[in-house]
């Protein structure tokens, strides 16, 4: 076996160093009515080039994003990612590196969580962010808690709006927690009143802009109703590319940004991993969960990195932790900073550019096709298209032609009766041909 | 060996992407055209190479040297499993496409789960958690919602774990309003059956328990523990975090474990990434599966199809939802990858390996470091506690920072939380003979120079790495979390 | 331009330093009539993405071996390299680095090109070897230069059955540097009279073997004529795979043995970079071409490794040099000698008993279609084919039908008279379906 | 940092690559199976990882720090150049596939000859030269085979070359039975036209001239140096090592230059790769284009074609085949991939870029370190003589082993002859001037340590790197050019 170093020799010199017969009397713990000899129903050993094959049949047997025209968005966007990315990760003391624990010898994975960190704050333009969550998703179920711990009130308020998969994970771990959610219906059509349901009860009103339908969402007025009522904003993005072109939730009043970092520097992945944002103001830092990189400087007065206020966490804090997260998306985190580090504040703003050019375009050419109209006011690279009939059929009408034209809000709401409406994004890796065949197929399939 | 913030290093107008502007075009930002600043700088393509090649040798990988971290399972990471993960048929399909063009995808799935049903002989699994802690969160949520279907969730607030279990383990249970109750280990380092039985009362909903556990031992006698809390109406919640020790030795589905979460992270060697990202699938036991989450993989008669609707048919008593879209899927595709590298055959043997491994470890040091527990073999990890050092004036983490000086990843140290100053070492099945013994011949040396009295090169260890010891309280009082513009500098003449 | 650090302000700070306006006046040397100041057929720069499209359209029209039953050889093998070999070779260490002549800080690239001239040595079972040529055809035009250099003699000859590529780069070389050849006629069908032209006005004679058509060539007769004459035998291989199996010419009483060490490590890459592999008797070792690393010991006694013997090179010998290379393939010999180290004795021999094992089973199905033979007696991995009339047509018809069926021996040697012979490889990459697929094609198109 | 030779670490029946036996079949070897003994170890994959990683710290590269390496051309290695000339398209094609089955790859190669055609404005190019001194080769057989062609190859049997070329120009036209005669440089550092016309004659048959030349001149007179030699019957070689200061600022066809090598390596980034591969394709003028090397690219009605065979029609002339297949396409898509990344407006500014450091670091260090033939701008190389460590005791090589510690390659010493003690200094265009700043800053240090008199901190330099200065004069005096098994110990008891 290519992966195993040891030879025979090398077992029997072993096991005679140990003093034992054979292996099996390491095992003797073991009930022995319980051991097992074989794994009949799996396959022996395989060479490199038949596992190659196998799951390249398995890989062949998918349609690719980027063999066709995609514009699915809803909660993980396509962009291309650099070269530089892929490679610089792949760099064996960052792919094959522990959790920074031993701070001497992990000051590469330190150094680059701060500078995470602080671009993350950055970007939300919030106070501190912390080293990174599973996901968007999980992030927000987190703030939710966290918001909990910091009112000292157990009830959410959900925006309509809130992806459905967002909203689902926040309610599965509130409903474990015995913490109470309100959550509002979906307002696909007009602005929604998020403002009456808050009050002395409520700890946190999760609100998401874009949100799933691609409004862009103007969170003052909430966050001022929240801070009176005493309660904080939660406030939810999906695609971090936005940010460089709309309005920070940090400038709006927000108390906890979470967000999907996804679409900086990580690949579509079919779901995962992704990475988790997460950010707060300075003075909830100790609420927070999650790891937290900090300066601090070497018994020889250099500076350097640590973890830190790992009080917070579940391997010094146990039951009274702010989480039970332990291993996060470093990696993931790593390839969100690269990027960002690559594009900076002008690459950024010209990729958030280029997104939205790309779909105001693809909005104004599906617009036109007869009986579909698109339902939003504002948004970034993703819009929601009313047709006529199933959404879904639509969407599978269009897969039949080879374009992957977005995703029926039914299938992420199945019982909301919103079944004609479909997100549609536009990234900077569709081209004009791919914009146009869209509503070319669109017309035909209707 | 010093390397600037890129927030030190960049520059606001440059960049290491070229975009091109867009036609001019009417912008559809309504209100919320962004106005905030935003202090990003870039850096061109060279400098952020050389950025991050630097940072990163200042990292220590498994691909530097052994990295004996206990409980942590720090083994070889295939590049072949990188490579599959970027096929573009799994890298780069979408979680919402249509699911008749990610047939592939679902077939990978089901492998994987095929896989990790072999071995542990359960009835299900639950794919979408993204580590360990999240796995265990969701099974300690199908425990919960079974009782509740049961009708006795309201009377079972009470979660038993052992002492030396890891902090994931009452963190979780804390975390959906569980009561933690501790069970004290015995003399030989494992579980007693009889402090189970009497911790055991209507209002335990459930036992975790790490086995092999963290002490480096397989409880001997987890069927009877096993048998009291079902006895008790309890289930039984297992920690898979060294599940490395006993693939294809043992099937914990016949020893009456309900729920456990596998750490391909650790067990099939996705990599650890610097702290992520991990993936948890949860093994379900027949009386759990109906409270898997949703997405479900389901085979129909059409071929695999994913149930992603709670409401749906047959997942009526599901638990809900974990997280957004269906999992790790990069990590499945490494983990299956791992696994039918090595088959039936090689799964067993890395297994055999990784114990004979520890095993032997403890045989050549034992002489010199003081091993609790000795009397019973070890499963994959070699537990040592600080008893060999008294009277040295040094500590556990002394001891860790040498080894660092010496070429080596220190062990896992305090920890499990039961023995004083806890060394733990794991040297998994990636290890040749040869690098064991230079390993065995650096710790034996440490030890020797510790009861000579050699204090200094412990006191100051690591001299030679990037930093030497870091000032963490000063991190903890006054947290810098992010870097600021330093205040200009007052005028010299001021 | 993302790879260009430097901003327009830097710019200008650095022209004000230097003292002069604009940077045209750093240009001022060349002719005002001769400079240039566009380039108008060349287009601007472009983004990775549109890079990433340009390129891939072009690759999108080639058919990748993996993708179809593939049999072609002829000096170019396609074996399973494993993922670790590519994955280190992109280090930016290796991959970034110079030559080697500031070996304090190259100890990385020195040491793998010590390793790696053990390694060919111990292949080839002679005493030394250098670290690196171009490839192998140009190795063994270097090889003949050399045994000039040795015996003082200016004349080689040339087997017949030596590859029609190796034959022209020497007979190019050689007629340039006004040097005699005798290039024997080619001999498919039997043994070769190599010995009756070597008289003692020949420098070396230069063989094959596995010759082109696949035969295995018994050297020892050949070494011993040549060395009665005072010649060398220069012993050539295309597949170094094959010396797993196969005795070394070293065994054989070969003077000089160059061949392509493509078939280890490296991928196909229609044709380069290869690498060359040159190893010769210690007694000769001052009148090798190349580069030589060597072992010493540094300041403090420590083993270290230098480029050595540099008094042959042109870098310091100029006109005087032993050859003109300077550089040549260490990355190539890098991935050669990463594969060499996963294989190992074991692993090589496998690899090479499970070519032949597909060789044979190929020929076995291949001899059954009727019309059709396998001339050789003896062969590894290829073996040659005897179709009814033309082989480049039976070639181009197989590849019609999706089977690259191998090399009609007529495209390497037009005017050889032999348009009925195709040479066919099969390696560890074919599987039986693919024998048994070109076994079937070939009797339809037949 | 030690790491042993894999025939110390490594075992004969270790393998980290695993193949299946094959069933048994009767093998056809002949007489040929293998008796001879195959030493070779192996290492199984962890074992391999390791050791390789470990090798690679002790290197430095681009990726590391400033590569000053005049006349190299150490630049930014984009990393999606790896990505493309991987793509299977391109890495998974056989060079004896039919042509209708690489028609992108003959495509690409026909892309990358228009954009070498247009940068010089030459007729012709030859992709397959393997490397600059292959190229060189290729270009001075056209010139012999023009010769012949025209019936003076007989007579003209010298070549000029100045004493400031490479060592490749004399080595090469050496190679193929030139006699070499040197041109000296005048006082600019640059060759006068009169020194080369009183050398013409008519057993010239070639000038090679560098240009920009080794000392980091553009030769002004070029013009009128290539009119002398063609006045006098013999053609102009133009040794392309440094065509990366001239990118889109003049096209070397209108200075005259028959013939010239293009270092894909150097110029267009792909990476050096620890020496290599490279590629060096020739660019001939209309006069040479004829005696191009056989596989050609011509385009057909029938779409492009490879011409392989030297007999064929268009080919009579080919001065004959430089290697087995057409080139180094790897190399070639590489090159394609840098050039369409800068496109025109980027090659332009990164020659300008690229000149405009050389001369900026030159300006920084004039005061303190001695700079020949500064009175002309520089091209992309700054020159330096040891003129300004006169008296200190310390040499070139000294400066630039302590260059090294801190944190630098050397640049070029002793290169060009032509200067006493010369350092070469070629940043490119790749470095920020933060970096410029940075390495302006060490090398003043050093400069002033030296005239300090702090000889220690030169001459046992360097201190920090992976090994001290290493005895070259051992390594030469009997040279240990492989491992050997060591001689099995003496019995003690003997």
């Amino acid at each position: 076996m290519r992966y195993l170093p040891l030879t025979p020799e090398d077992r029997a010199e072993m096991l005679a160093r140990i003093g034992v017969a054979c292996v099996d009397e390491l095992f003797a713990d073991i009930p022995a009515d319980k051991r097992e000899t074989a794994l009949p129903h799996l396959a022996l050993h395989k060479s490199e080039l038949e596992v190659e094959r196998a799951l390249a049949r398995l890989a062949g047997q998918n349609v690719p994003a980027g063999s066709v025209p995609f514009f699915v968005g809803a909660g993980a966007y396509r962009h291309h990612v650099p070269a530089t990315v892929d490679h610089l990760i792949q760099r064996s003391e960052f792919l094959t590196s522990y959790t920074p624990y031993q701070p001497e010898i992990a000051q590469g994975t330190l150094q680059y969580l701060f500078e995470f960190q602080t671009q993350v704050a950055e970007l939300t333009t919030m106070e501190v962010a912390n080293a990174s969550m599973y996901d968007g998703s999980t992030a927000a179920g987190e703030a939710v808690l966290m918001a909990h711990r910091v009112t000292k009130r157990r009830k959410a308020v959900l925006a309509g709006n809130l992806h459905p998969h967002y909203r689902a994970t926040i309610e599965t771990l509130s409903r474990y927690a015995a913490d109470a959610v309100v959550a509002l219906p979906p307002a696909p059509f007009g602005e929604e009143d998020l403002i009456t349901p808050i009050d002395d009860t409520v700890s946190c009103v999760v609100v998401q802009s874009p949100d799933v339908f691609g409004n862009l969402v103007d969170l003052k007025p909430i966050a001022e109703a929240a801070h009176k009522a005493g309660a904080l904003l939660v406030a939810v993005f999906t695609e971090a590319v936005a940010l460089g072109l709309i309005e920070p939730p940090g400038a709006q009043g927000a108390d906890i940004v979470v967000g999907e970092g996804q679409s900086i520097g990580n690949a579509l992945n079919f779901g995962g991993p992704y990475v988790g944002l997460f950010a707060t103001r300075q003075k909830f830092v100790r609420q927070m969960p999650g790891r937290l990189a900090g300066e601090t400087v070497d018994a020889e007065g250099r500076r350097g990195f640590v973890l830190t206020l790992s009080t917070r966490e579940q391997h010094i804090r146990r039951e009274k932790a702010t989480s039970n997260i332990c291993t996060n998306s470093g990696l993931c985190a790593l390839a969100f900073t690269i990027h960002m580090s690559l594009l900076g504040k002008t690459g950024l703003t010209r990729l958030a550019r280029g997104n939205h050019a790309a779909a105001c375009d693809l909005a104004d050419r599906l617009a036109a096709v007869k009986g579909v109209s698109v339902i939003n006011d504002s948004f970034f690279n993703e819009f929601t298209l009313r047709v006529p009939g199933s959404a879904a059929d639509v969407v599978e009408k269009l897969a039949a032609r080879g374009i992957l034209g977005g995703v029926p809000y039914s299938r992420l709401a199945p019982r909301s009766g919103l079944d004609d409406l479909i997100l549609v994004a536009a990234t900077e890796t569709t081209t004009e041909d791919d914009r146009a065949a869209y509503a070319a197929a669109l017309k035909e399939v209707l | 060996l010093e390397e600037g913030l890129i927030f030190e290093i960049g520059r606001m107008e440059v960049t290491g992407v070229d975009i091109a502007e867009p036609a001019p075009f009417r912008d559809r930002l309504g209100t919320q055209a962004r106005t905030a600043p935003l202090d990003l700088p870039g850096l061109s393509e060279p400098e952020a190479m050389r950025h991050y090649v630097r940072l990163s040798r200042m990292n220590y990988g498994i691909d530097s040297g052994l990295f004996p971290l206990g409980s942590c399972t720090m083994k070889h990471n295939p590049r072949l499993n990188e490579k599959m993960a970027r096929l573009p048929g799994f890298a780069d399909i979408h979680p919402l496409q249509p699911q008749s063009t990610v047939k592939g995808a679902l077939g990978l799935m089901a492998e994987l789960s095929r896989y990790l049903l072999e071995l542990t002989g359960m009835q299900a699994v639950a794919l979408t958690p993204k580590a360990g802690a999240h796995g265990e969160l969701c099974g300690m949520m199908a425990i919960k919602a079974a009782h509740a279907a049961r009708g006795d969730g309201a009377t079972r607030h009470v979660v038993l774990v052992p002492e030396s279990a890891h902090g994931t383990n009452p963190a979780t249970a804390a975390l959906i309003g569980y009561q933690v109750r501790a069970i004290p280990a015995r003399a030989d380092g494992t579980v007693d059956p009889e402090a189970v039985k009497s911790a055991l009362g209507p209002e335990v909903a459930a036992l975790m328990l790490t086995n092999p556990n963290t002490c480096g031992l397989f409880e001997r006698d987890v069927v009877a523990i096993a048998e009291a809390v079902h006895d008790a109406g309890a289930y039984f919640y297992s920690d898979g975090a060294n599940f490395n020790a006993i693939l294809g030795k043992v099937r914990i589905a016949d020893l009456g474990v309900d729920a456990m979460h596998i750490n391909l992270h650790k067990t099939f060697s996705t990599p650890h990434g610097g702290g992520g990202p991990g993936a948890g699938p949860v093994v379900l036991s027949d009386a759990l599966a109906p409270f898997a989450p949703v997405p479900a993989l389901v085979a129909t008669a059409d071929g695999l199809v994913l149930v992603e609707d709670e409401g749906a048919d047959g997942t009526e008593l599901a638990l809900g939802r974990m997280s957004a879209f269906h999992g790790q899927m990069g990590m499945f595709v490494r983990a299956l990858a791992w696994m039918l590298s090595h088959g039936a055959d090689g799964m067993r043997q890395a297994s055999e390996d990784a114990v004979l491994s520890a095993n032997y470890i403890r045989a050549c040091l034992m002489d010199l470091m003081s091993a609790p527990f000795a009397e019973r073999p070890a499963m994959h990890e070699a537990l040592f506690d600080d008893t060999w050092l008294a009277g040295t004036g040094l500590t556990t983490l002394d001891v860790a920072k040498a080894l660092i000086d010496e070429g080596y990843h220190p062990m896992t140290v305090y920890f499990p939380l039961v023995v004083h100053g806890a060394m733990l070492i794991e040297p998994t099945e990636s290890e040749s003979k040869a690098s064991l013994d230079l390993f065995i011949a650096a710790l034996r040396d440490l030890a020797m120079a510790a009861k000579a009295g050699d204090k200094e090169r412990f006191l100051g260890a690591p001299y030679y790495a990037p930093r030497r010891r870091l000032d963490e309280t000063r991190a903890a009082r006054a947290p810098v979390l992010r870097w600021t513009k330093p205040a200009p500098v007052a005028d010299a003449a001021e």
